[in-house]
């Protein structure tokens, strides 16, 4: 007589110190393993598109930085490439490059983050994390030079950047390239090879992948089962075209391949702001042009590889100085539909790992 | 005028163990914030030191919750289960040299107490976690279970070895045949030992009792107040046990060259703890099933082969010679642990579903 | 099979002598960036036309602002009130102001007890010795401001 | 540089291979009924020469008189994009043919559109309000949602 157990239902979030935000996941255990997960979003929900249609482009700005709060220069670029795009404005030479650069030094900040609070939630109490901050600290020291905030930056506008670089910021960030590649050698020393690490983290939620293009995951967590797509290489914008990098893969698709997956991800951005640095050209920051943008009739879809992912704007304008329709494709939102997926079958402990490695920023996940 | 002493040394642990475990309390904090680049607490009391005190006044302060339809009895009985025998484990282990260097030092079934004491504490851990009625609680208690009885049977594995080598189950008995320490003797049974007691007090890499990321806060989520001062001190003070335990097997207790006994019992006890927090710093942590299967089929194998290994040079006369047995333990340690660490596979899996 | 925990201990332990590079607030204070939209904004008054383009490029709204005719046909202010507690310091006001009369402040201790006191009217929000102007879109603020602490260059408190 | 199809071409093909499917092309964007929309995304997503395996993009616009939904496709292996339309008419009881079954990445991108333009999904596994809670009077995206 087989012993009669009940599976236990547990709400882990939204209040739950490791679903990075608001996240809930209602999760059915058998004892330790998971039988059955289904995500709970709209905690943070602030109604993106509707705030959209009652603003002017420009008013628009500061909120793309509360999108994914992680990485708002790439939301910032993200959306005045849309607006651009549509509006047919060019940009002056000096500016694309700025953005480039902000760009890629966000990247590199996003995935410090990400991959400290993996490691978190793997167990190892904050050491990893600490370290990155460290690096990230002296990111946002750069950022805040720039732009006068640490976090929410408004710093990119319609047609170009706000502000020219300061004198002391070049040489500022030529120093964090050149020490930067020795720290990410120390975190491969701490973490690469850790037994405990790849106990915890190789084969584990493992994303096929088949299942990863048709659950139109992107960004790294794409990458790492093995898609080499990248929309700077396989659809350049900026002057991304002008820069030598690859694009790091990997085959299995498991929690420690996304991890090294943004760990080779940040030598390339590395990479890139050296050649950005050599090639930055002089002249204006931002194109001629009204304060108040009227793009015309008409719509547009542009993306750009912000550091989760595609990150989409779909923008359909009538003309007047507020979009008439804006929907943001979140790249954290459209990762988590294959979290089911990849977390059943697994332990608990698993379903924290699978989360921090996918990597999800709640602000762009419920918009 | 026996009682008159073991009065006198009652007090004498509760004050010096109470004490220690505050300062290393202190110790962690500050060491872990030294590992992180950080200064750690600095602010009560000159570098901190009263901040442990601080913590203290603080939570007793706090309003003592007991959960709605959790057991009110069970829930208040827990925490003194937990607590209580590490403050026990210290009556047979001797402080310094001569006559009366503990509660009962010379107690010849001292190893037996040792591992008698040492297991109650699990049921403590169990007990909050079922009378918290919390989920993740229950969680916590299963886990505790399932971890600290499996890990239980490697930790009295590696203490036979040090009774084969000493010869006598009495503590003092062992300080004094360790002419050489047995860590050197037993390479391979202080590293069962060490791995066994972290596993024992739920410290990482085995700290699945309070994965804070996964379970909230383990078996003491739902407690707050002075139960909770009970569990966080019970945690530190059985760390000060299982390092003044492998301070006295293995590293010789108060034996040393120039200091006074006592120091050098604290410099080892201390020098264990560090290594402790400085793991705590580092490693992440293992997940359920590979802790099971860490016990059983790395620790447990490793454990016979130690004893394996003691018995055969303490029966056999020509190898008797200090020297030749510690370099034969030491790459016999070296050659097992390589061994089982391929033949193991820890990684487990994926249940179909 | 333990090499690569012991690197990873080798590396934590090899930090433990590295500097610290923690700011103990209250007493060591990091100088921000010239550029700071510190919490706080400042009105210069002189320059003040009334002609309310920072209250329309505001995305919230929060500045209020009414102007009354004075008698030779000029303009005069009556009442402004900008609430502190909805805005979000995102500067578009200070760059749409054709006249260079609304500028971020530079103070971020700003924290109050009640919502209401965080909406500041004309008094005091006017720019003064103790509520300077950032450098945000104002060069000639930017010049007078001290240099930004860099961890980069190893800085871990304000010279 | 993702090559994005004209319309107009992919229109053809889709009359060749489906005959009396609704399909009309027109610029960058391919219109579809919203009765046939199965089979033709399935044609678009098997059809070797197009082979649009990835959903990038779902979305919903409210234009008063009628409703459009919207669909970014994708395909990985060569490279180019396509933009299909489905128009609806009215502002009531609104429903398309949900497209989980051909791309796993609309699963989460109808709920948000059924949660906050009121759009139906017909043979979605689990059509529930995605973002606002399950008692939110209303859809709040639609133009007259005050």
């Amino acid at each position: 007589m087989a012993l009669r157990t009940e599976p236990i239902v547990l709400n882990m979030g939204p209040q739950h110190p490791s679903t990075h935000g608001v996240f809930r996941m209602r999760v059915t255990f058998d004892g330790e393993v998971i039988v059955g997960l289904d995500p709970v979003f709209g905690y943070l929900h602030r109604g993106f598109d509707k705030l959209a249609e009652s603003r002017t482009y420009t008013q628009f700005i500061p909120l793309t930085d509360r999108l994914d709060y992680l990485a708002s220069m790439s939301n910032n670029f993200g959306y005045c490439l849309a607006v651009e795009r549509l509006a047919g404005i060019e940009v002056p030479e000096r500016a694309e490059y700025i953005r480039v650069i902000m760009a890629e030094m966000m990247r590199i900040s996003s995935h410090l983050m990400a991959i400290g609070f993996f490691l978190n939630d793997c167990g190892a109490f904050f050491t990893p994390l600490l370290y990155m901050y460290r690096e990230r600290e002296k990111l946002l020291d750069l950022f805040d030079m720039v732009s006068g905030q640490r976090l929410t930056y408004n710093y990119m506008r319609i047609g170009g950047v706000s502000h020219d670089l300061p004198p002391e910021f070049l040489p500022a960030l030529r120093k964090f390239v050149q020490e930067m590649p020795a720290f990410i050698d120390e975190y491969d020393q701490l973490l690469a090879e850790n037994e405990i690490l790849l106990a915890r983290s190789k084969g584990v939620g493992i994303l096929p992948r088949e299942m990863a293009i048709n659950a139109s995951a992107s960004g790294p967590v794409l990458r790492a089962s093995g898609v080499k797509w990248d929309l700077r290489k396989k659809d350049p914008y900026s002057v991304y075209p002008r820069f030598d990098f690859d694009i790091p893969t990997a085959e299995t698709g498991d929690c420690y391949d996304r991890y090294r997956v943004k760990v080779q991800e940040m030598r390339q951005s590395l990479r890139i702001l050296e050649q950005a640095l050599a090639q930055i050209p002089e002249g204006p920051v931002r194109a001629e042009g009204p304060h108040l943008v009227r793009p015309p009739r008409g719509e547009v879809y542009s993306r750009i590889e912000a550091p989760k992912g595609e990150l989409g704007f779909y923008i359909v304008s009538d003309g007047s100085v507020a979009p008439y329709r804006l929907h943001v494709r979140g790249p954290s939102f459209i990762n988590l539909t294959a979290l089911r997926e990849m977390c059943l079958g697994w332990k608990l402990a698993d379903a924290i790992a699978i989360l921090g490695s996918i990597d999800i920023v709640m602000g762009e996940v419920d918009r | 005028m026996d009682w008159l002493h073991w009065i006198a040394f009652a007090v004498f642990i509760v004050v010096f163990v109470l004490g220690m475990s505050m300062f290393g309390i202190w110790l962690e904090r500050r060491g872990v914030a030294r590992l992180q680049m950080r200064p750690g607490p600095n602010r009560a009391g000159p570098l901190g030191l009263l901040q442990p005190v601080a913590d203290a006044v603080k939570i007793l302060l706090k309003e003592d919750i007991v959960p709605e339809r959790g057991d009110r009895l069970l829930h208040t009985l827990a925490p003194i289960v937990a607590f209580v025998p590490a403050l026990m484990v210290f009556a047979v282990v001797p402080f310094w040299r001569g006559e009366g260097a503990g509660l009962v030092p010379d107690m010849n079934i001292g190893l037996v107490y040792l591992v008698a004491i040492s297991s109650i504490s699990i049921v403590g851990a169990f007990t909050a976690g079922w009378a918290s009625n919390n989920k993740y609680s229950l969680m916590g208690a299963m886990r505790s279970m399932a971890q600290m009885v499996s890990y239980e049977v490697p930790l009295v594995l590696s203490l036979v070895g040090v009774a084969l080598a000493a010869g006598s189950l009495s503590l003092v008995r062992i300080v004094e045949a360790q002419s050489v320490p047995f860590i050197l003797l037993q390479p391979l049974g202080f590293l069962v030992y060490f791995l066994a007691a972290l596993a024992e007090l739920n410290r990482t890499p085995f700290d699945l009792l309070e994965a804070e990321s996964e379970i909230v806060a383990g078996y003491h989520t739902e407690y707050s107040g002075m139960k909770f001062v009970m569990f966080y001190l019970g945690e530190y003070t059985h760390t000060l046990a299982a390092a003044a335990i492998g301070a006295t097997l293995f590293l010789g207790g108060w034996k040393g060259p120039l200091l006074p006994p006592f120091l050098w019992f604290l410099i080892k006890v201390f020098a264990l703890f560090v290594v402790i927090f400085w793991i705590r710093g580092t490693l992440p942590r293992l997940r359920v099933d590979q802790l099971m299967a860490f016990a059983w089929k790395f620790l447990l194998p490793l454990a016979l082969v130690n004893i394996f290994l003691v018995a055969v040079e303490m029966s056999t006369q020509s190898l008797r010679t200090l020297w030749v047995m510690v370099a034969v333990n030491i790459v016999a340690g070296v050659l097992a642990v390589y061994l089982f660490s391929r033949l193991g596979r820890v990684r487990g899996g994926r249940v179909a579903v | 099979m333990g090499l690569g925990i012991v690197k990873g201990m080798a590396l934590t332990l090899r930090h433990a002598f590295r500097p610290i590079i923690t700011t103990q607030y209250p007493e060591e204070k990091l100088v921000p960036s010239k550029r700071i939209r510190a919490p706080q904004l400042v009105w210069e008054e002189d320059r003040c036309t009334v002609c309310a383009s920072c209250a329309k490029a505001c995305p919230q709204g929060n500045i209020t602002i009414v102007s009354e005719p004075l008698p030779d046909n000029k303009y005069g202010m009556k009442h402004l009130e900008i609430d502190h507690g909805r805005c979000m310091f995102c500067g578009l006001c200070v760059e749409a102001c054709p006249f260079d009369a609304i500028h971020m402040g530079r103070d971020y201790e700003q924290a109050t007890y009640r919502r209401s006191l965080l909406v500041l009217t004309r008094e005091e929000v006017r720019l003064s010795e103790k509520r300077k102007a950032s450098g945000y879109f104002r060069p000639r603020f930017e010049a007078e401001m001290p240099p930004q602490t860099l961890l980069i260059y190893g800085e871990k408190k304000g010279k | 540089m993702t090559r994005p199809l004209a319309g107009a071409e992919v229109a053809e093909g889709v009359q060749g291979a489906l005959p009396g499917a609704g399909v009309k092309g027109e610029g960058g964007t391919i219109w579809v009924e919203a009765r046939d929309l199965l089979p033709v995304a399935r044609y678009l997503k098997e059809e070797p020469g197009l082979a649009m395996d990835c959903l990038a993009n779902l979305t919903a616009v409210d234009y008063l008189d009628h409703f459009e939904v919207v669909y970014h496709l994708l395909s990985i292996q060569h490279n180019h994009s396509l933009v299909l339309k489905v128009r609806l008419e009215g502002r009531e009881g609104l429903g398309v043919p949900s497209v989980t079954p051909l791309w796993k990445g609309a699963d989460l991108q109808e709920r948000e559109v059924y949660d906050l333009l009121g759009i139906a999904f017909s043979g979605h596994p689990n059509l529930k309000r995605i973002l606002t809670w399950e008692g939110f009077p209303g859809h709040a995206l639609r133009k007259d949602f005050v």
